[in-house]
């Protein structure tokens, strides 16, 4: 069945260069009035060169990217158990109100009696995350959970220097286990970086901590559930000896999928937390974003929250709540002392409205039962698949994902990798490779709760195949993969050395 | 739930595989304190049909844009869309795939990304771009950043025509990093003000043109300045229209160009998500921040790409890294590329000139009325009036007539000291009535 | 790379099984509010039994038919050559005005008052179609291209019975090339069908038809452009002829869309003549409809045009057109006799408004280079493939689609059936094989308008690759065609021999 | 163009290919009499901005039903479909497929077919369904037609609650080949009134229930008495959402049933497109009209779908087909694959017993107003009223004040002899105080 077609096609599967290859730049795809042609006031800025942009009409526009687009895998094609990713469903529903022309056609700097509804929505998701999260506060504005991130630590920045002491609390905690975005908001904030050993059944070494902190000492940031897929049994505890110190307590908030509707982070001693709303709240990850990083504060952090503020009258003479945003620290109440803003407008709203529409459409209870399926599937992949793979935590119980290691097939030469690339041949997005760092050769497994126990099923089928198939000693089998995926394995190595970052006309290799 | 597909009999099912009894056993790593009996107090779960409801009830309580005469840009804009863009995004391959981290199954993301930087590089007229920011002023604040880290200097200065958010947003992430910040002041013409405010210290100069009052300015000369100094020029924007008509900042001398690319591809959905623009030089890409998509070859040969120089990104470098981003915005990028696609050099080029028609048009309506001063003279799509009367009660009084008039200058800067200045933008978007209807409500608002 | 995976899959080829295998019946993906439970109204007719219906909850459901939806081609995929089916470019805009609100949510039964727009849009509609093919009334409720036939062919008998000639009058000339729906229309009219001969060079014969008139002669139906991708040269003298025999000229408009906006029907002597809008106007198939025909009718017909009538009145009070519709006989002017009602309601609404759009985008000039663009992407391939394949009507010009057949390769047993399967393995949809049936082993391939050359390049450059290698003998290549795609070559004498036309348990083969 | 790709260099390249000078050489065929000198007297081609707002200006003349208390059924009705309805319909495999004639590259098409058959025979009650027909009226007409050929008689019977659009469908396509038919009169209630029209000359007796009064009949005793005389039992509906909730056609005797599928998974849209559904039994599928999908296996051995039972269709049979009928409803059957896919039985019940009690809330409010009486006593979610005014008048008003309280059944059949009737319908859509807005409504306008 491998013979080379005339065309370049394989059957369905459509070749396709890139736009430079096969568009023009004399052609387009949209059809504009002539203008009129009147002297311009540019200034003599006019640009004077061609800037060789290629253009495409509508069908071949809509030929090249469908075409593109099967090249990819998606969550509605199957599983996509990527670990710390949470790739749940993304419901169309949300996709819909997003799109609803009281929403996606609104200036953010429309006259504020223009757009009562869309600060409504924004004060409405808050209560939601308030509620859910047991906090006082949050920050709508973050773009992403490093976003977040980088908001809940300046707001820890703030209150240090409010109290004197930024230019002395310049040190961070950061377990080992942490995103890399944890260290890397950390330093850009200002801080350094301490990292903190994990305990042999991956969680913070509390000891360790204790031996860390000092009056130096800014924060801890957390991950909980943390990057191993595991509770940190001793959460309160790291929460009093951080406050102890005098320092703050970040908690990164990526997995809150776990613990959603069940347990709440403003119970455990959490002063910041970002929440991914394209993880747990499910807007879509449209290939790498957009995302949302609403940032929960504690008391403690809350008045050092960034602009723009959210501010309700509901002593308005109609008897309706009137909605406003403080967007300048004038217009902020006298006790608060927002650190500044984190980037233009409001933050994202086309996120708040997926995100709040999946909130009603889950409900309290739906939520804490997204957290419950998401966990029983994590455990119970955990448990179909141990007697396989390495477990280097244990046999759980586990959160929302679970870990494994390719210690098993050290012999056979076998690597995580090599496994992810077979599971590309059999149709699945592989799990998280070689993270958290911790682990050598790491598996994270995160299913989620949408998936139904019959795909779970087969995937372990064809994982544990996997595993016999490394263990009878067919390393070329896996070093070949993948064989059916659009291409084969990809050079990444050639690719940073001789980095190719664009297209250039000289540049052009045959369209394939 | 329709959104969960376990049913009671998996669930039990599932337990007896895992050992457990019940769900509960399964959180035992959970202080049980801070496990919650009951539910939180929220409403539970809808349907679709009353979900609908609720949110439809929400958007209703606004005025959107297009039911309006528009005249409202500063940083976002209102342009067409054409329909296939929002089909194509929508698609599940490309809206439920994740960062392309197994590229050998994500060669749909990835091209289109390779597509989007060339895209970017040829418009900015720089050598490579990266795959995007979170939006214009996160990329801003990069620039700073980076500026900063290939200097080694720690000061940067903003030209007085930076839209005020974005100096806000650097200024916030700068002084963590203990970067100083130096704005010129709020000046309608006066990007060169910064050469006055350049010194050895300064790692870089960020001017925006258009900029936040629409003029547009000449690069070159405070390029070859900053350059003098062994600094970084920056070049900023928030309108990416502009450059169908205007010159690239790269053949202007900027050494990284920043700015917002919403106008192409995406709606204004009331501030974000956006997408940022980020353009370098080839010499300083281990310095740029974010990810890159990079071309290779596969193990027969075959051309593929892949996201590559990762070693200078978080999930790589942690704390060495050149930014903490990760998710960036890679959908409202592919909504970009898409359009851009659409458009070619040949729709971008009249587009830009359309748009610049009507800014014109507009420019010369209000300046008929009485009370109305037209303070920009070199622009593209966006002119700063000065109205006889305070600007955010103008803006206020056209918003009752059904006309989105602009923004006050002192809603986005209150110290500015121009709190008689209005920002309007024009676009495709806006009819001859649309202006006419402007025209007669300034009139008689300024009455 | 032919290896067997665990999944089923084949890297992202998803194998994806029956509804009734994968679903359940208590699973929803539906959440509605509880019934209150009170007494029913049914009168002792509630279902007893299960209906056994599965279920799925969202996320699988999507992921049921995105899979399945993978297993299709497109002509967003690319060329869909299919002879007499003018496979088009959909615009994207023409869904969004479909589904805009004050369309799609609007119920046929409506109060006139409160749907005025829609009826507007269907007189604009009917304006464009009136102008655009010179005709004088149109009939817009057919559902299809078939139905548009039924409505011609009906307004014909009606027009005989008002002469009193509907008893004598019952044969209709029908040329062989024809496609099934004329002769299937005839027949469903109570007309008997005389099938015309065509001449050597793809035409009717002039002179076969004339020996075939009489005063039993109802109609000739002719299509124009016709089945073989020609012009009926001889169109007028076709209608004279028709017309001094007594009878009407029905032609089959399948084919407009060669000479939209070049020619007028009306200037042709045409009676009656459906416009596929799924076709010329580009309304999308849809994997098989839904279609609309309008039916346009000469001065002789027009009075008995089907219900519902749209009328305007000019004159009203407010100064503005009030629009309604006559859904009744004694509802319409008095110089009209509806012949009755093709169904329910008054057409396909969504249809209408799409080709409106498509009508207002191309406007005038652009429909006028719809057509030419069309003729010439036909001839071009043509051109191009008739050194290597025999064209049985010469080498043209053609209008919208051109015609091979597989006499070149007779010797090698290569068929047309083989050149279709083989090309699925190119990645193409084939051609229209062996229609018209005047043709033996017909091969019609219309590209349309919306290809650029760059894929008939292509195109052209595998189907002389493929001539060659039927020339060269490799026969066994061609009958073990398609190996590339989702299954291989089905067998659809078993599907008519032994019926299988439904899913049921213990019918249930394994889940591919 | 925007859609047409071709440049004027390709063009000139291509004539010379074919070598001809100018495109009018290739219509050399068209008499020069006939060949349009200049364009057409239409408006030339537009930018999507400005269609787009031409078709939005038309839209906003209409009142969308949702935008009002919306009380009306009679064949078409408003459900609410779940999003990822339309987003899957919407994919380009299937919308830009055509049908599935090369069934090894339509899988996609064709699986969903076979789905929608066993979907539409289980929720029926019968053996075989086809692919679907143009919608519930032509549907019905050929249900006539198909039992003329089956009984070889030509007359057949129609109840006096059939909806009279379908009724006058098909007499248009009856009459036209001879086969007679009879019309009991009008009734809310008595659809058993065709036995008495019933002899030995009669193909087909066609009941419909729910009928388009809303009653629902038990169609066992009609089934024996028409089987009795040698005729064909055929069961009509307009109402699909019934079979959640009532007894299928199939059980009580049906031997075709036909009928409107639009209530699942379609949307309103004045009328059209819908999508007919056309069942009957095992032995009869030689007569069926359509297309009809069926399993079979390919070269390997491996299931596939094929499109079936062609040699009863025109594109074989040509003049001996069943029926004419080519393109179908395609895309719609498969929102009502998917749309019932959502559902399962599950949803489809809980769905018909919330229509159901909204019907009973309606006729309990409306009943309490003065002037109205309830005609209707079985039902599913449609009732008729009877009221003290003409019916028409009274929408009218109703109208005007916000309220689309149903059709009056004079508008559907002038000369039923209801003038004061009129249907109304209630699903799930309609909130409390929906129905309260329409009895108070229909107060003020009885008063
Ligand atoms: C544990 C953890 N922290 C932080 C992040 C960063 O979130 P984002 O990608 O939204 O910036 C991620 C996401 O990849 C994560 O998994
Ligand atoms: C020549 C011709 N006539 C009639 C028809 C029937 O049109 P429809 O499929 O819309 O009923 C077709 C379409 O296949 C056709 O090609």
């Amino acid at each position: 069945m491998n013979f080379q077609t005339v065309s370049g096609n394989k059957g369905l599967q459509q070749a396709e260069g890139l736009i430079f290859e096969v568009g023009h730049h004399e052609a387009t795809g949209v059809d504009l009035p002539a203008p009129k042609g009147g002297k311009d006031r540019l200034g003599g800025l006019k640009r004077k060169s061609a800037l060789d942009l290629p253009g495409l009409t509508e069908p071949e526009t809509m030929r090249h990217y469908v075409r593109l687009s099967q090249k990819n895998y998606a969550i509605d094609l199957g599983l996509f158990p990527l670990g710390s990713c949470t790739m749940k469903h993304n419901p169309r529903l949300n996709e819909r109100t997003a799109r609803m022309e009281g929403f996606a056609d609104l200036h953010p700097l429309q006259p504020i009696s223009t757009v009562q509804g869309a600060i409504e929505l924004m004060d409405q998701l808050s209560h939601w995350l308030l509620e859910l999260t047991g906090m006082p506060a949050v920050a709508l504005s973050p773009k992403a959970g490093a976003h977040g991130e980088f908001c809940g630590m300046l707001a820890i920045k703030a209150a240090l220097a409010a109290r004197g002491e930024d230019k002395i609390r310049t040190r961070v905690l950061v377990p080992s286990s942490a995103h890399g975005t944890n260290p890397a908001t950390a330093v850009a904030c200002g801080f350094t970086v301490d990292e903190v050993p994990g305990t042999a059944d991956g969680r913070v070494d509390i000891a360790a901590m204790k031996a860390k902190l000092g009056p130096d000492v800014a924060a801890v940031m957390v991950t909980n559930p943390n990057t191993c897929g595991l509770f940190e049994r001793d959460v309160k505890t790291i929460a009093d000896l951080i406050h102890e110190a005098g320092g703050y307590f970040y908690c990164d908030g990526a997995n809150y999928n776990a613990i959603v509707g069940r347990v709440r982070p403003g119970d455990l001693g959490v002063d910041a937390m970002h929440i991914n709303l394209h993880k747990t709240f499910s807007t879509p990850h449209g290939g790498g974003g957009p995302g949302a990083g609403p940032t929960v504060l504690s008391a403690a952090l809350a008045p050092y929250a960034p602009l723009p503020l959210i501010t309700v009258d509901l002593t308005a003479k109609s008897g309706r709540s009137v909605y406003s945003l403080a967007e300048h620290p004038e217009e902020a109440d006298d006790d608060l002392k927002p650190f500044g803003r984190m980037c233009a407008f409001h933050g994202q709203m086309g996120m708040f409205v997926r995100a709040l529409t999946y909130m009603l459409s889950h409900g309290s209870d739906g939520l804490r039962q997204v957290a419950e399926d998401a966990v029983l599937n994590a455990n119970y992949l955990l448990a179909r698949l141990s007697g396989h793979y390495n477990a280097p935590f244990g046999q759980g119980p586990c959160m929302h994902e679970a870990l494994f290691d390719d210690t098993n097939f050290k012999a056979e030469g076998v690597e995580t990798i090599d496994f992810a690339k077979a599971l590309l041949d059999e149709g699945y997005h592989p799990f998280t490779t070689y993270f958290p760092l911790v682990v050598h050769g790491a598996m994270l497994i995160e299913p989620t709760e949408t998936e139904p126990k019959r795909e779970l099923d087969r995937f372990a089928k064809v994982m544990i195949s996997l595993a016999e198939r490394a263990k009878s000693g067919d390393t070329a089998f896996f070093k070949a993969a993948p064989k059916l995926a659009p291409v084969r394995r990809l050079d990444e190595t050639r690719a940073a050395r001789q980095p190719k970052l664009r297209w250039r006309p000289e540049a052009a290799t045959e369209s394939v | 739930m329709r959104y969960l597909p376990l049913t009671e009999t998996d669930r039990s099912d599932m337990l007896g595989v895992i050992g457990v009894k019940s769900i509960d056993e399964l959180y035992i790593d959970v202080p049980t304190s801070a496990v919650l009996k009951g539910l939180v107090d929220l409403p539970n779960a809808q349907g679709e049909l009353e979900v609908h409801r609720h949110l439809q009830k929400l958007a209703e309580k606004n005025v959107p844009a297009g039911r309006t005469a528009f005249f409202l840009g500063a940083g976002a804009y209102r342009h067409h869309i054409p329909a296939s863009v929002d089909h194509l995004i929508q698609r599940s391959e490309f809206l439920t795939a994740y960062t392309p981290y197994q590229p050998e199954i994500a060669q749909g993301t990835l091209q289109a990304l390779y597509e989007f930087q060339t895209q970017v590089s040829m418009l900015l007229g720089m050598e490579v771009s990266n795959a995007s920011m979170y939006d214009g002023s996160t990329a801003c604040a990069e620039a700073a950043m980076m500026a900063a880290r290939v200097t080694k200097r720690k000061k940067v200065i903003f030209s007085g025509g930076v839209h005020p958010h974005y100096l806000q947003t650097a200024r916030t992430a700068c002084e963590a990093l203990g970067i100083e910040i130096v704005a010129a002041p709020a000046a309608i013409d006066d990007e060169a003000a910064v050469l006055k405010l350049l010194d050895d210290q300064t790692a870089a100069v960020i001017v925006q043109s258009p900029n936040v009052f629409g003029t547009i300015t000449d690069l070159s000369p405070i390029a070859d300045g900053v350059h003098a100094r062994g600094a970084l020029m920056v070049a900023n924007f928030t309108e990416t229209v502009a450059f169908g008509l205007i010159e690239s900042p790269g053949a202007m001398g900027a050494d990284i160009v920043c700015g917002e690319g919403q106008s192409i591809g995406n709606a204004l959905n009331f501030g974000g998500p956006y997408v940022g623009l980020f353009a370098t030089k080839e010499k300083y890409i281990r310095q740029m921040p974010g990810r890159v998509a990079g071309e290779t070859l596969d193990a027969d040969g075959k051309r593929g790409f892949v996201l590559t120089l990762s070693t200078r990104e978080q999930h790589i470098r942690r704390e060495k890294a050149t930014s903490n981003i990760c998710t960036n915005s890679g959908l409202c990028q592919l909504a970009f590329t898409i359009h851009m696609t659409l458009l070619g050099e040949a729709g971008l080029t009249r587009l830009a000139q359309l748009n610049h028609e009507k800014a014109i048009q507009l420019a010369d309506a209000l300046a008929k009325v009485k009370g109305v001063k037209v303070l920009t003279e070199r622009f593209f799509n966006e002119i700063a009036i000065k109205v006889s009367k305070p600007a955010q009660d103008v803006i206020d009084a056209l918003a009752a007539k059904g006309v989105i008039g602009g923004v006050a200058i002192s809603r986005l800067d209150p110290k500015a000291g121009m709190d008689e200045v209005i920002m309007c933008c024009a676009t495709e978007t806006n009819t001859d009535d649309d202006i006419a209807a402007y025209a007669a409500a300034l009139k008689k608002v300024l009455a």
